[in-house]
């Protein structure tokens, strides 16, 4: 059991009293992807954020390379090698691309690691490069979406919480976004805990897909078994269209 | 839906209604109608720009352009409280309320602006009150502090002080969030009851199964923009849709 | 010809120092959200770490500024953890904006009524840093004192700009007043940058409190006008913008030295906060504010 | 019947009456001057107490302007006594409190259009230049003490028993004044169970939600505006009539600070709270008298403890259940851009 990276066992969290998350377990190997699914509404961006202690989970475990780490806040949970990368973008609208950037080598070590760090991300992504002087406000949806992906490339990872990139981004942005994070994949080693509403991208970079409704997991399993699954329809579409039967 | 309830006054009128923040279309040149009595649910994923649709509607944002229509009079550029006194009423997506007031008292002050109200009278405006919790079966905490309420019951009670005002639209976000299986029965019969007494309810949800029980047609938007607008049956089988929601393959559906 | 050499003149000393106080709120409005009405009681101590380091032991001016300077840094660091941190984790039941109005008053009247017992109500003199004056035209002479005082500030406030724009923790500081989630989540200790922030403002105040005290005197109310005018500054610069302040305090300077020309001393913080009041109603958010570019 | 006077139980009335019958029969049997003044004194400050609660607790508007529209209630009601003798000084009383209800209505326009700290930041400078002003009003040079007779103190008026002895001056003084406060007390109670009190704490709690029931927030706070202008001008004016003079000390940080500590001792946005603050504020004060500065280093101590430790009064009742629908109360007041839908992402 402690060879997983992430162990979450009865998770339990929400706002306000509202329960959100209901005693949710998942579990994350080294250097693997897992991608869990669902309908808006249903506590995927809530369980990212619990995880990386943002918010207080009211009840249960969460286990970082066989160390708890839950009620521990983000910035701590951060310095354990967990980059969140996080809905919308979460990037700083007032600063530029680069010191975005640099921000997100706070963590990192010298001057000259920083540097380097740059250089790799500006390699991986020219787009960024392109726009390294432009405040962070002016960027498109799509821009913005892949300089919080090479924000979280800028220091060692390892677990990267990766919250719906797709959101609310045309298609040919989506596709740019999902080539960087399988490149990404190739050379980094650190394992992926992504969540995504749309399904049909993860098919190239999921080892395992898990399915969230109202607030837990109810069926786990690889991209090819769930995406002839009945249930997932049903999960989405609140009811099996006659017509497709 | 009766076809001549069709051709009567709609009990709203959107018409090509846009909000710009800089250069972001957050809802982009939407229109649509309700009658008295039709359930308009609209979904889309997050990010769609349905609650600042929303929004624009009830005043709480200024729409960058078009027109909105309540029972045929225009509520473009009137306060939020005019338009709630013309009969629009909503509810917001977190349960709120007047939290340091009890739940009788929410519900009176809410009655006391009602649409249809004739004189100044506070007993007229209690009774409506509680008329107003007995409708949500809240009546058993008509004396209790709003805060301490349970979520539940603060959602009802935020319904029940939508419901106070005698709305002819009620605008829902999200009622059915955070609730389970038989609280989503309870709410979906309760409006269901409402609609077949003339009101016309217009509702954001993500729980699909409770929107395709509940809507006369759906509005799906994306990127601010409306992607569908049709019957539930026709929705689910609209490739576009399935596109959006489930991406290409979309299971065993289309 | 003299008066307009005098009014630029002291409009220039006057507002390097509204500056420096100034810049300390904005700092601390930009990062924490919030408007610390302790910084006019940083002056004051300033101003009396100045007179019991020059006056009482004869300290060199440099070691008095630097011990001021740590003086009110320790200060402020401990009144946000009196009157602000406390409150942050109860963010969901508390207005913060407006509650630490009041707590942050309340040190101030706290830090104030200390001093009044420990040095008692009769002003001290404060020697000035550097004695002497030059004389810029016939009849408009400035004090070598002011001259150090504007130039320290300037100093100040170009590193600090140079800090928040260049260095590490320069960034993180800016990183937290746009969104608090995502630095934390790159890993910025917020529970250790609040306290440091609010000390390092209360630094600045602290020792714009010993120039303060060498042009007038260390007393426990040698705050009092200082906050009124960082008060002026900081709504006409808008709030959390550091150039606005900037921009600001050199105008309120101005307005100020001319006042003094024209109607005596007397009206000029009359007028200044007639000049608020107009302000606000026609922009409600300040010359530069405005909600959402309410960012360093 | 909700709430209303109606609801408070028989034990509650019983309450009320001791304690007003104590009260009124107290001067018969304690004539110490010294002690009657301050006494005296704390009953017109209970006064504006009660005006600045109503605004600032119930109607949740961060009005720190109160104190000058305090010192204009002063200075119109003296002017009246001074200027037009005919007119018995009862009257000039009530016409200062009718004059700070007038400023305070145009106070209340440019400030209703504020959000958080600016509207703190618009009362607090609106006192300062009233203070201000009237502390150079010497020099302005109408008349040689000027209108308000600045720091030195308004000239001296003949004010309400101008003819009594000392121990029935101060005795008069203290029932006039005990009589405004039951009467001020009173409608304040009956307010917050009237409409307009509904609507105002509805209105303190969840301004957006109010607007979309049908409130016209601005309408219900310029009334809350106007109406504890109305009693904070009787307070000034009560206290130039019984001091026989007024000076710019009555305003300014220190009183403010007093004042507003008061104000949280007691409870903020309840009937009794001023009641109790003044009175434990000014016993700490009077027992204090005598050693300068210990007075406010332990009201400012109690200050910070009280808003940071005591949840149930100040901090519980200015909660934000939710500041982003809030900060949205009127139109134009826009997310900040590229945040489309800041309340989706809440959930999920």
């Amino acid at each position: 059991m402690s060879d997983l990276l992430l162990d979450v066992r009865g998770l339990r969290a929400g706002y306000d009293r509202a329960v959100v998350i209901h005693d949710l377990d998942l579990a994350v190997e080294p250097a693997k992807t897992a991608v869990v699914i669902g309908p808006n509404g249903h506590g995927k961006t809530t369980m990212l954020r619990a995880i990386a202690g943002l918010l207080q989970p009211w009840a249960g475990e969460v286990t970082l390379d066989g160390r708890r780490v839950d009620g521990e806040p983000a910035e701590r949970i951060a310095g354990l090698g967990v980059v969140h990368v996080m809905q919308g973008d979460g990037l700083f609208a007032g600063m530029t691309v680069e010191e975005n950037l640099l921000m997100g080598s706070f963590l990192g070590s010298s001057w000259r690691g920083r540097r380097e760090a740059l250089r790799r991300v500006y390699q991986a992504l020219p787009l960024v490069e392109e726009k390294r002087a432009q405040k962070a406000r002016t960027l498109s949806g799509g821009e913005r979406r892949l300089v919080g992906l090479g924000r979280g490339m800028m220091r060692p990872a390892r677990l990267m919480l990766i919250d719906e990139p797709s959101l609310g981004l045309a298609p040919v942005a989506i596709e740019a976004v999902y080539a960087a994070l399988a490149d990404l994949r190739k050379e980094s080693e650190a394992a992926v805990l992504l969540i995504e509403e749309n399904f049909t991208h993860v098919g190239g970079i999921a080892d395992v897909v898990h399915v969230l409704e109202a607030g837990a997991i109810i069926r786990s399993g690889s991209y090819a078994e769930l995406s002839t699954d009945e249930t997932i329809v049903q999960t989405y579409l609140g009811a099996l269209p006659e017509a497709g039967r | 839906m009766t076809a001549e309830a069709a051709t009567a006054q709609p009990a709203l009128e959107v018409r090509g209604v846009s909000k710009l923040y800089g250069g972001l279309r957050a809802v982009a040149d939407v229109s649509f109608t309700v009658a008295p009595g039709e359930v308009l649910g609209i979904a889309g994923p997050n990010g769609a720009g349905k609650t600042t649709l929303f929004d624009t509607i009830t005043g709480h944002t200024i729409a960058t352009e078009g027109e909105m229509f309540l029972g045929g009079t225009p509520i473009r550029g009137t306060k939020i409280h005019h338009r709630c006194r013309l009969g629009l009423a909503r509810t917001f997506q977190h349960p709120v309320a007047a939290e340091t007031l009890t739940a009788l008292e929410n519900t009176y002050l809410a009655a006391s602006f009602r649409r249809g109200r004739e004189g100044r009278s506070r007993s007229g405006d209690v009774a409506a009150g509680r008329a107003a919790l007995q409708l949500v079966g809240l009546e058993h905490q008509a004396m209790t502090v709003a805060s301490l309420l349970p979520v539940y019951d603060q959602k009802r009670l935020m319904l029940a002080t939508a419901l106070a005002t005698n709305p002819s639209v009620l605008l829902l976000d999200e009622p059915f969030g955070g609730l389970n299986p038989n609280e989503i029965d309870d709410t979906v019969a309760l409006l269901q009851r409402l609609r077949g007494g003339g009101l016309a309810i217009v509702c954001i949800e993500h729980v699909m199964r409770a929107l395709v029980a509940l809507a006369d047609r759906v509005l799906v938007m994306h990127h601010g923009a409306e992607l569908f607008l049709g019957t539930p049956d026709a929705m689910m089988r609209d490739r576009q849709v399935v596109e959006v929601y489930l991406g290409a393959s979309g299971g065993g559906a289309a | 010809m003299t008066d307009v050499v005098a009014i630029l003149a002291n409009g220039f000393i006057y507002g390097s120092i509204y500056g420096l106080v100034a810049i300390g709120m904005t700092l601390i409005y930009g990062t924490l959200r919030i408007l610390d009405m302790s910084q006019g009681s940083m002056v004051m101590a300033g101003s009396y770490v100045g007179w019991w380091a020059l006056a009482e032991h004869g300290v060199n001016a440099l070691v008095a500024l630097v011990l001021a300077f740590i003086v009110t840094f320790i200060l402020g660091t401990a009144t946000e953890l009196v009157s602000v941190q406390p409150l942050i984790n109860r963010a969901k039941e508390v207005d913060l904006e407006m509650v630490t109005f009041i707590t942050t008053f309340a040190v101030a009247i706290l830090i104030t009524n200390l001093a009044l017992q420990h040095f008692g109500p009769f002003q001290k003199n404060v020697p000035v840093i550097v004695s002497g004056h030059v004389e810029l035209v016939k009849g408009v002479t400035i004090s070598y004192h002011e001259l150090t005082m504007a130039g320290i500030s300037i100093v100040l406030m170009g590193s600090l700009g140079l800090f928040l724009a260049r260095t590490r923790w320069g960034l993180a500081v800016r990183a937290v007043a746009q969104d608090l989630d995502a630095a934390r989540s790159m890993g910025v200790p917020v529970t250790r940058l609040y306290p440091l922030t609010m000390g390092l403002a209360s630094a600045l105040a602290g020792v714009g409190g010993v120039f303060l005290g060498g042009l007038y005197f260390a007393s426990p109310t040698a705050g009092d006008q200082p906050l009124l005018f960082a008060l002026i500054v900081v709504v006409l610069g808008g709030l959390g913008s550091l150039t606005g302040t900037i921009y600001a305090a050199y105008l309120v300077g101005l307005i100020q030295a001319f006042t003094e020309v024209r109607y005596g001393t007397t009206w000029t913080l009359t007028i200044l906060y007639a000049a608020i009041l107009a302000i606000l109603l026609v922009r409600p958010y300040g010359l530069k504010g405005s909600p959402s570019e309410a960012r360093l | 019947m909700i709430g209303g006077l109606g609801s408070l139980t028989a034990g509650r009335w019983l309450l009320i009456g001791l304690g007003v019958l104590i009260a009124a029969v107290f001067p018969l049997v304690y004539t110490n001057p010294y002690y009657m003044t301050i006494i005296v004194t704390a009953e017109i400050i209970l006064i504006l107490n009660i005006s600045w609660n109503f605004i600032l607790g119930m109607a949740g508007v961060w009005n720190f302007g109160q104190l000058a529209i305090y010192a204009l209630g002063a200075y119109g009601s003296g002017y009246i006594m001074l200027h037009y003798t005919s007119v018995p000084v009862a009257i000039a009383i009530v016409l200062g409190g009718v004059l700070s209800a007038g400023i305070s209505f145009l106070l209340a326009i440019p400030t209703l259009r504020l959000f958080g700290i600016y509207t703190s930041l618009l009362t607090f400078s609106f006192a300062q230049v009233v203070q201000y002003t009237a502390l150079n009003d010497p020099h302005l040079g109408f008349s040689d003490e000027g209108l308000t007779g600045g720091s030195f103190g308004y000239p001296a008026v003949p004010g309400l028993f101008p003819d009594y002895g000392q121990e029935a001056y101060l005795r008069a003084y203290y029932w006039v004044c005990l009589g405004v406060i039951i009467a001020s007390c009173f409608a304040v109670a009956w307010l917050r169970q009237s409409h307009l009190g509904y609507a105002l704490r509805s209105a303190r709690d969840a301004p957006a939600y109010t607007a979309a029931r049908g409130v016209d927030l601005r309408a219900a706070r310029i009334a809350a505006f106007v109406l504890s202008g109305f009693l904070a001008g009787v307070a000034g004016a009560l206290y130039l009539s019984f001091n026989q003079s007024f000076t710019t000390s009555q305003m300014g940080l220190t009183p403010m600070s007093i004042d507003v500590t008061m104000l949280v001792i007691g409870g903020l946005g309840t009937v009794t709270g001023p009641i109790i603050g003044t009175a434990i504020v000014t016993a700490i004060q009077t027992k204090l008298i005598n050693y300068p500065g210990w007075t406010l280093t332990v009201l400012g101590a109690a200050l910070l403890v009280i808003v940071i430790f005591v949840p149930g009064g100040f901090v519980g009742l200015f909660s934000r259940v939710n500041r982003r629908i809030s900060t949205w109360v009127s139109e134009g007041d826009e997310p900040p851009p590229g945040d489309p839908e800041p309340d989706q992402r809440l959930v999920a």
